[in-house]
């Protein structure tokens, strides 16, 4: 496979969150705002990427029965990493994502590529992965915020678009069940279609 | 090195050693043996699931056949020569290699052939139809027409003619049989495939008597026998009124399909020969003979399309 | 003489349609349409007009664009989404509000399943309660009646009875000071009290549940259960503590009770099959909706019941099947 | 009003042919009569090609417990022994019979009188029942001895006679109950005394007064057997519905009514009985309705068996230009047919003819989950669920969801607004579910 | 009444699934029968509780007093890891059938936002070890009861002829949609 | 692929713990490396806060801490110019939100009007009560004194114009701004130090 592919099948036709079905928690919990969306995906892009680098820098010293803990701890490492930084230089965003950064831990992307991919990559190949994939679910995650706020609040990255205050119910929960919803559908033909 | 370094050191590790060792302890206490082949055998197979092997699902097939250690009687279909060696290579054995076959549709009753006499105002199934009366043309063996085995088909290679009514087996059979199963009169059969998928089999399974049969087909198998004196293998059987076939003994010589009176005997993918048709079944079904000409050249179209 | 036909038994129908049902259920509800327009006047009729077409035409446009089903628009179903629709707003609501209900009750709730008969829930209901989550300005500023030919101005927004109340006692006032801002129990049960177009007037509604029992269209075990349970349970607390709860007459003549009862819990489509499950159904509704008017947030809470409800539905068909003949 | 609680549907009646006595219908030139008319096993042909034979003359022996004897319905020379089509189109073996005159057994007391006194006792009677080839004629051909064979250790507290003729169009059951009323409670009180039972309930619906009336002034004479007036209301005539309905006991399900200390007969099937007990005649005439909305002439007319149906069309004064379809028996449970070549068995007890309209069946929508068929359905069942699952083919709910306790009365599929063919599909997970409960007990 | 309060928020009026968005995974992946998802919740509700147990003893008795916090993701996750393998090898053992319900699913259980994230929040809200039981055992109950809800909407679908573009998770992300919209009125209860 | 670590006993111990001990390596070394600009943005929206309410002020910024009725305690924080007390800010709270808890920082100048407040958590509804950060709402406290200010929604009879359809998060608002000015009364005597 080129490293091209691995890069860009993240985005559409392998598209983690929209066509693999994974890490819907973050992709429902963070995306009141294309703002936010873009924050949590390339949060979660940088731990796939570093995840992915060690696992496959490493994956020939760890035996199988503690195979799975090792990769958590290498994920949890650069979530905690990211945790701090953002702290450190980002409160404001850290703030508005709250519990899910430490949750990105339990991303199933993550653990998943780490599992699927790296362990049985060599280490660039496993970096493209990572971006590939971690870009794709920050592709998903802004689409989906952009939607949510635009349709929420009538702005796209905090840019007022309509003014007025839009449909309250997609910054909730409900809105962004359904949103996903459609948005899942409408990839699904898409796909089918170039199919 | 600062306090925080070492306490996180230290205590990460611990935890890491205590969640180890008891991991270790459980794993050895709690063991238990899974076969490793039979993932690896149904990562093999195509997970189409049809059920095609006789077992639930490919994961079933892969079980059965990990435990049995040898390969009789295990055959993927859809998969054919090609995966069943893949599985062999898993399993170290050497796989049988079974001979292609496809699914053949044993009824002509096309609406020309046996024209309707009721009409049909029930559920669009075979199995329900098939008990509640004979058929629209009235011949109590032949297709409905309802499409039970298109249904059942995982793999679009059956369909209903529109123009015929009858049902059609493309190239992408892999003789699953599903549609065997589903069928509720017993119509299609699984057959070889055939040098150069060149098939001679009886398109009729009417058991009635020559008179009312054909009464209500102009194709049906009369049980004249004239077949089976002048096979020369040995390979048709009479019983209950009609022709038979043994696929296993048919040589293709075709020397059947020539003296049949009714043009019930079908053979598919031969080169076109001159017309010669016998006065009696021309008088009998004009129409019939253009048909059985017409069959065996879509047949050969659907082959080449793939 | 054309060919015998041939099918299985029986081989005669009953002259009971889907069509007949649905615009049976239209009929039902001229009576409060009529006091609708009565009491709010022309915007009554612009509010039912503007749902009722917005509904039909995206059944229409869905049909046949994105399902490509057979066109069932003209079945009234969709006649009856767009009325309840408008029966569960305030009259002065805007038009593109109308719509976007009606494309949601259309388009989410009924036809995302596939159309007429295959939805969990109740369409009208995921309509109103989407606008009332969405819009919550919109559709919290009730017009005061304002009876047809009557001189009051236009534009004066009062809350609903149930409003006033949930106010009242949530600012610490006891039950009596509340219930001398309501309108009388008397003017609850014949029309004229604030609200939605379709929950002034008990009386209109309970003549159409009349008319839909009587022709076989709904049964009686819906509404009864809800609205029993609604009472006994409200009244267990008014009896308790007569000066922090009120009365459960007042319960069961104000808000979208009997709308809710009669009409939405009654939608087969969304409720169960079985007669002990409809029993419980009922039952649920009517808890729910007293609990959440009591300690929720809402002053009413008959819609969110009535669609946790349906989405139990399901589960409760399978629990709780029809008396078996023959079978302990 | 008595009737049962569960369920059920009030169709039109259209018991157009209620008002006409039953006639005797003249002698076929050639009758074909099935060997497999019964419930159970096909009886086997004891007559050959060229026979002469008598009417009343055994013709094919019963082959097994669950089988009947058959008897010929006229004399004249056995014409071949074949196959022919039955009402479904398939071909059945039968016995055809050139007629020629009408010469009947002289052991069948041909005389009008009607003969009151019981002489044999309860085996003797069941014995003369088998015999004569008795079946139930209540249109499931159950042959009547078995349904008297009671087991050691039960017993019959009531005898219940079918009377209701709950189907639409037909009036078959209902002319016998006026014009042989006697005679049919004198078959009653020979089934009690097989029985050994005390108690016979008649149950009539009370949309045959006459009947009723009828009854209730012939009973008087007769010890333990009282007539009840039954609300009307479909399928009262099914058989665990109207023990229901009667004495408000209900037959478990998969059990049988013996169960419960009840055994159910056809008035027809008593009839039946006393001829066969009280003149020595065996079964081989019965009364069959002719009706249809555009038949000129409904009728009840006497027929032997194996009369072609169109015999008995032509003598209703013929065939309606707008016929649609032909049913063998009523519109809820009867079988359409293929031909007006088919037979009289004796199991049919009307020719119906449908106009072209009402015949095809209306275009059906999805199910709105309306429940009517729940509410109507007489076991407690939902069609729409065992339709679908069905039609999905998960047989698994289909038997889960109790699909075999369906008795098939149709009254889902008559009440369903959507038109939807639920019968259809239920009978399909029937046949299915049958199936795989067959091969799961071999294994 | 103060754990009466707890409860019933935890399960109605901050549901995991519907409000929090917590366990999104497991609630569609194994929401597909009524039968698996109650084991699936019983699971759940085994581990979650385990989980924070557990996670809150290492808070309280080595992470607050060493001053090292900041590792309490990467702690958590061990542990819960660690727990989630434990449990999966002995149910394997123990009771094959329920292994076999719940089948691929045991392993998600740590891939299960629900179970660190109840573990952190119980942290996060400062609750005492009482309350924190009593907080995931209602979360976990609340978690189950939303996807036994589900699986018998999912179940009832697949008696549907859902159009072909919503079939499949499209169609139960609507409905999970519209079921956290009902939810919404149990808003304010406590 | 090189050979596979096999599963044994010393193996899977040894990987686990220097996996596990190499994490802690690595996070303490972050921790230690982020631990200043963590305090350091931590401490600057605390002071960005305090500046926002209160007037200019040059040095000192003291904090106390006053116990008010029986209650909980609030944080001052007292700002001075030239060696004078030229405003307080109050770090104040209120669990009425429509979600809960809503913390504000309500600067007060001695004499008790208020200068400006600023939200500093609460979790409303985005778009209905999230409102309460935005000048329309805000600004009407701006220069008010509490005394001749009823601190309650028009609805309840007060003084402030509640955001459309969020009263409870409007009440809440007021309901904390009234408990910063109660204490701050209530300190008045005491506030020299
Ligand atoms: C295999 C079989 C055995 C039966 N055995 C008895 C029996 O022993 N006693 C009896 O009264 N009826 C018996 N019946 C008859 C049924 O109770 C019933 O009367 C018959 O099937 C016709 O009923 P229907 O017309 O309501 O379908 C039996 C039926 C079948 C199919
Ligand atoms: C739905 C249904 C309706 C029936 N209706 C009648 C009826 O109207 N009259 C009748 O005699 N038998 C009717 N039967 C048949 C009875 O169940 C039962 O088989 C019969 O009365 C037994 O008597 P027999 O054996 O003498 O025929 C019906 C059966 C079913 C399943
Ligand atoms: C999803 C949702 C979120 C809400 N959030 C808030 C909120 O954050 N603050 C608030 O005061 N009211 C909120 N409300 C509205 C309240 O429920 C209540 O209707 C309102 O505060 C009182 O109505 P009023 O302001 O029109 O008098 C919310 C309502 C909904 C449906
Ligand atoms: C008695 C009855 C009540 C109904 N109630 C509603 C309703 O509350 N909301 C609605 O959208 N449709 C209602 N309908 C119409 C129809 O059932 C509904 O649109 C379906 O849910 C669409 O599949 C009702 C229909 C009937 C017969
Ligand atoms: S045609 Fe029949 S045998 Fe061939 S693939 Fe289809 S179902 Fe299988
Ligand atoms: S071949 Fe069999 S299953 Fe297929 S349409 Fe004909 S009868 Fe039906
Ligand atoms: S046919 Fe069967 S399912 Fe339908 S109503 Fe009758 S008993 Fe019930
Ligand atoms: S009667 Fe017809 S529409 Fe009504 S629930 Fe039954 S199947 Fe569905
Ligand atoms: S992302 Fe939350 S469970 Fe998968």
């Amino acid at each position: 496979m080129s490293q091209i592919k691995n890069l860009t099948k993240g985005f559409i036709k392998e598209n983690p969150t929209l066509v693999l079905l994974l890490g819907m928690c973050p992709t429902l919990g963070v995306t009141t705002s294309a703002l936010n969306g873009l924050g949590m995906g390339l949060a979660t892009t940088f731990v796939l990427i570093g995840s992915n680098l060690v696992v496959s820098a490493v994956k020939d010293f760890i035996p199988d029965k503690v195979r799975i803990p090792s990769y958590i701890v290498i994920i949890a490492t650069f979530v905690t990493v990211v945790e701090l930084v953002m702290q450190a230089y980002l409160p404001a965003l850290y703030n508005q994502l709250g519990l899910f950064i430490p949750l990105i831990v339990v991303n199933c992307i993550v653990l998943g590529r780490a599992e699927a991919f790296a362990s049985k990559n060599s280490i660039g190949a496993s970096v493209m992965d990572g971006l590939g994939m971690g870009l794709g679910f920050a592709f998903a995650l802004t689409l989906l915020g952009s939607i949510r706020e635009l349709l929420g609040n009538g702005a796209i990255f905090n840019f007022k678009l309509i003014q007025s205050d839009g449909m309250l119910v997609f910054v909730l929960a409900p809105g962004a069940f359904i949103a996903l919803g459609y948005l899942i559908a409408i990839i699904n033909r898409l796909n089918k279609r170039n199919a | 090195m600062n306090e925080v370094l070492i306490y996180a050191v230290v205590s990460l590790g611990t935890i890491g050693l205590v969640s180890a060792v008891i991991l270790f302890f459980v794993a050895q206490k709690f063991k238990v043996f899974e076969d490793p082949r039979i993932n690896e055998v149904e990562e093999v197979l195509p997970s189409a699931n049809c059920g095609g092997c006789g077992y639930a699902g490919c994961h079933a097939f892969a079980e059965n056949i990990v435990k049995a250690e040898n390969m009789e009687g295990f055959n993927c279909p859809v998969g054919g020569a090609e995966v069943m060696q893949k599985v062999a290579a898993v399993l170290g054995l050497v796989a049988e290699i079974a001979e292609p076959m496809i699914a053949v549709v044993r009824c002509n009753g096309s609406f020309s052939n046996s024209p309707k006499k009721v009409q049909y105002d029930g559920i669009a199934t075979c199995a329900s139809a098939s008990v509640l009366y004979a058929g629209e043309g009235g011949c109590s063996f032949g297709c409905l027409g309802l499409g039970d085995c298109v249904t059942a088909c995982n793999f679009d290679a059956i369909y209903i003619n529109p123009e015929t009514g009858l049902p059609e087996v493309n190239s992408k059979c892999v003789a699953c049989g599903a549609c065997v199963e589903a069928c509720p009169r017993d119509i299609i059969e699984l057959r070889y495939l055939g040098k150069k998928e060149r098939r001679i089999y009886v398109s009729c399974v009417n058991e009635e008597k020559g008179a009312p049969a054909k009464k209500n087909c102009a194709v049906a198998c009369i049980g004249c026998a004239k077949c089976f004196d002048v096979c020369p293998f040995d390979a048709i059987v009479m019983k209950n009124n009609r022709a038979y076939i043994d696929y296993e003994k048919c040589k293709l010589c075709r020397k059947c399909v020539e003296v049949c009176p009714t043009n019930a005997i079908h053979e598919i993918n031969f080169p076109l020969r001159k017309l010669v048709v016998k006065e009696e079944s021309v008088k009998a079904t004009t129409q019939e003979t253009a048909m059985k000409v017409a069959t065996p050249e879509k047949q050969e179209n659907n082959t080449k399309e793939s | 003489m054309s060919l015998l036909s041939i099918s299985a038994s029986p081989h005669i129908q009953g002259d009971y349609s889907v069509k007949k049902i649905m615009w049976g259920v239209v009929y039902a509800l001229i009576p409060a349409s009529l006091v609708a327009i009565y009491f709010f006047g022309l915007d009554a009729i612009r509010v039912m007009l503007i749902a009722v077409a917005a509904s039909l035409f995206f059944e229409w446009l869905i049909q046949k664009y994105l399902i490509k089903g057979t066109d069932t628009y003209m079945d009234g179903s969709a006649v009856i989404t767009g009325l309840l629709l408008a029966f569960n707003v305030p009259s002065n609501l805007p038009w593109w509000i109308v719509v976007i209900g009606a494309l949601v009750a259309i388009g989410i709730g009924k036809m995302s399943f596939g159309g007429l008969g295959k939805n969990v829930f109740n369409p009208a209901l995921v309509g109103r309660v989407f606008m009332l989550i969405s819009f919550p300005v919109q559709m919290t500023s009730w017009p005061t009646s304002k009876p047809l030919f009557s001189e009051i101005a236009d534009a004066i927004t009062g809350p609903t009875p149930l409003g006033i109340v949930k106010e009242g006692l949530d600012a610490g006032l006891s039950v009596n000071q509340v219930m001398a801002e309501v309108p009388s129990f008397m003017q609850q049960f014949v029309g004229g009290i604030g609200g939605s177009l379709g929950e002034v007037s008990a009386l209109a509604l309970i003549l159409g549940g009349i008319f839909m029992l009587w022709k076989k269209i709904i049964t009686w075990e819906i509404p009864l259960s809800v609205l029993l349970s609604a009472f006994l349970f409200s009244g267990l607390f008014w009896l308790i503590d007569p000066t922090h709860y009120v009365n459960p007459i007042f319960h069961l003549l104000t808000g979208g009770m009997m709308l809710g009862a009669i009409f939405m819990a009654t939608d087969m489509v969304s409720s169960p099959m079985a007669r002990n499950g409809q029993l419980v159904f009922g039952v649920g509704i009517g808890l729910l909706t007293v609990t959440i008017r009591i300690w929720g947030a809402y002053p009413e809470g008959m819609s969110f019941a009535i669609l946790i409800m349906n989405g139990l539905t399901p589960l409760i068909n399978t629990m709780f099947k029809p008396k078996r003949f023959g079978r302990k | 009003m008595k009737t049962f609680q569960l369920g059920g549907v009030h169709p039109p009646e259209n018991k157009l042919s209620s008002e006409a006595k039953i006639e005797k219908l003249a002698l076929p030139k050639q009758v074909t009569v099935p060997v497999g008319q019964q419930l159970g096993a096909p009886s086997i042909p004891i007559v050959a090609k060229g026979d002469l034979v008598k009417v009343g003359q055994l013709i094919a022996k019963a082959s097994g417990f669950i089988s009947a004897h058959i008897h010929s319905p006229v004399s004249g020379k056995v014409f071949k022994i074949d196959e022919t089509y039955d009402t479904s189109g398939f071909r059945r073996p039968s016995i055809i019979i050139n007629v020629e005159g009408d010469e009947w057994m002289e052991s069948i007391d041909r005389n009008d009188e009607i003969r009151r006194e019981i002489k044999l006792d309860s085996k003797q009677i069941i014995d003369k029942i088998n015999e004569m080839g008795i079946v139930g004629l209540g249109g499931a051909t159950f042959p009547s001895f078995v349904k008297l064979l009671v087991p050691d250790g039960k017993k019959i507290d009531f005898l219940i006679i079918n009377g209701v003729e709950c189907e639409p169009y037909l009036t078959s059951d209902h002319r016998l109950m006026l014009e042989k009323g006697e005679e049919m409670l004198i078959g009653v009180s020979i089934l009690m005394k097989a029985l050994k039972t005390e108690k016979a309930l008649i149950g009539i619906e009370n949309n045959k007064p006459d009947a009723i009336e009828n009854l209730e002034k012939l009973a008087n004479k007769f010890t333990g057997i009282s007539v009840h007036p039954l609300k009307v209301k479909y399928p009262q005539g099914g058989e665990k519905q109207l023990i229901k309905a009667l004495t408000g006991r209900e037959v478990p399900a998969g059990k049988l009514p013996l169960e419960v200390g009840c055994v159910v007969n056809n008035v027809g099937t008593a009839f039946a009985v006393y001829e066969a007990v009280q003149k020595n005649k065996p079964l081989f005439e019965r009364v069959v309705t002719v009706t249809g909305k555009s038949v000129k002439k409904p009728s009840n007319f006497l027929v032997r068996i194996g009369t072609p149906i169109k015999e008995l069309i032509e003598a209703a004064h013929g065939f309606p230009e707008d016929t649609g379809k032909i049913i063998s028996g009523g519109p809820m449970m009867g079988k359409a047919v293929l031909s007006t070549e088919i037979p009289v068995v004796k199991g049919t007890s009307g020719i119906l003819l449908m106009p072209d309209v009402e015949s095809k069946r209306k275009e059906s929508n999805t199910c709105i989950r309306c429940a009517k068929c729940v509410s109507v359905c007489p076991m407690g069942l939902e069609p729409f669920l065992l339709a679908k699952t069905a039609k999905l083919g998960k047989f698994d709910i289909v038997e889960k969801e109790l699909v075999m306790d369906c008795i098939e009365c149709g009254s889902c599929a008559y009440t369903c607004p959507s038109n939807l063919p639920l019968l259809d599909f239920i009978r399909l997970g029937k046949n299915k579910v049958g199936q795989i409960i067959r091969n799961r007990n071999q294994k | 009444m103060e754990y009466v309060i707890i409860i019933i928020a935890a399960i109605f009026v901050n549901n995991v699934v519907f409000a929090q968005f917590l366990g999104i995974c497991p609630f569609i992946g194994v929401s597909g029968k009524i039968s698996t998802s109650l084991g699936m919740g019983g699971a759940v509700l085994f581990v979650m509780t385990l989980a924070t147990l557990v996670t809150w003893l290492a808070q309280h008795y080595i992470l607050i007093p060493l001053g090292i916090t900041f590792l309490q993701t990467i702690t958590f996750i061990l542990v819960i890891a660690a727990l989630v393998q434990m449990v999966e090898i002995m149910l394997k053992k123990l009771s094959p059938s329920l292994y076999a319900a719940l089948g691929v699913f045991l392993p998600l259980i740590t891939t299960n936002c629900a179970v660190l994230g109840v573990a952190i929040l119980t942290v996060q809200k400062d609750m005492n070890l009482m309350q924190g039981v009593v907080f995931t055992m209602a979360t976990a109950i609340g978690f189950t009861m939303a996807l036994v809800i589900f699986a018998g909407i999912r179940e009832h679908l697949d008696n549907m002829e859902v159009p072909k573009g919503m079939r499949g998770v499209p169609i139960a992300l609507v409905t999970a949609g519209i079921l956290a919209l009902a939810f919404m009125g149990f808003t304010g209860l406590v | 692929m090189a050979a596979k670590t096999q599963s044994t006993f010393l193996n899977m111990v040894v990987v686990l713990f220097v996996v596990t001990a190499f994490a802690g390596l690595a996070l303490g070394s972050v921790y230690n490396l982020t631990k200043e600009p963590i305090e350091i943005a931590k401490q600057a929206k605390l002071n960005d806060a305090i500046k926002a309410v209160v007037p200019d002020f040059d040095q000192i910024v003291k904090k106390k801490v006053f116990p008010i009725d029986g209650n909980d305690s609030l944080q001052f924080y007292v700002a001075s110019k030239n060696g004078q007390v030229i405003g307080t800010a109050v770090e104040t709270y209120t669990m009425k939100g429509f979600s809960g808890l809503v913390k504000l920082m309500v600067g007060f100048l001695p004499d008790g009007t208020i200068n400006n407040i600023s939200v500093l958590e609460q979790k409303e509804t985005p778009g209905l009560g999230t409102k309460m950060t935005e000048p329309k709402f805000k600004d009407q406290f701006l220069g008010i004194h509490p005394a001749d200010f009823s601190l309650k929604v028009k609805k309840d009879k007060g003084n402030v114009d509640a955001i459309t359809a969020a009263t409870i998060s409007s009440r809440a608002f007021c309901d904390a701004v009234q408990r910063a000015y109660d204490t701050f009364e209530k300190d008045k005597g005491g506030n020299q130090e």
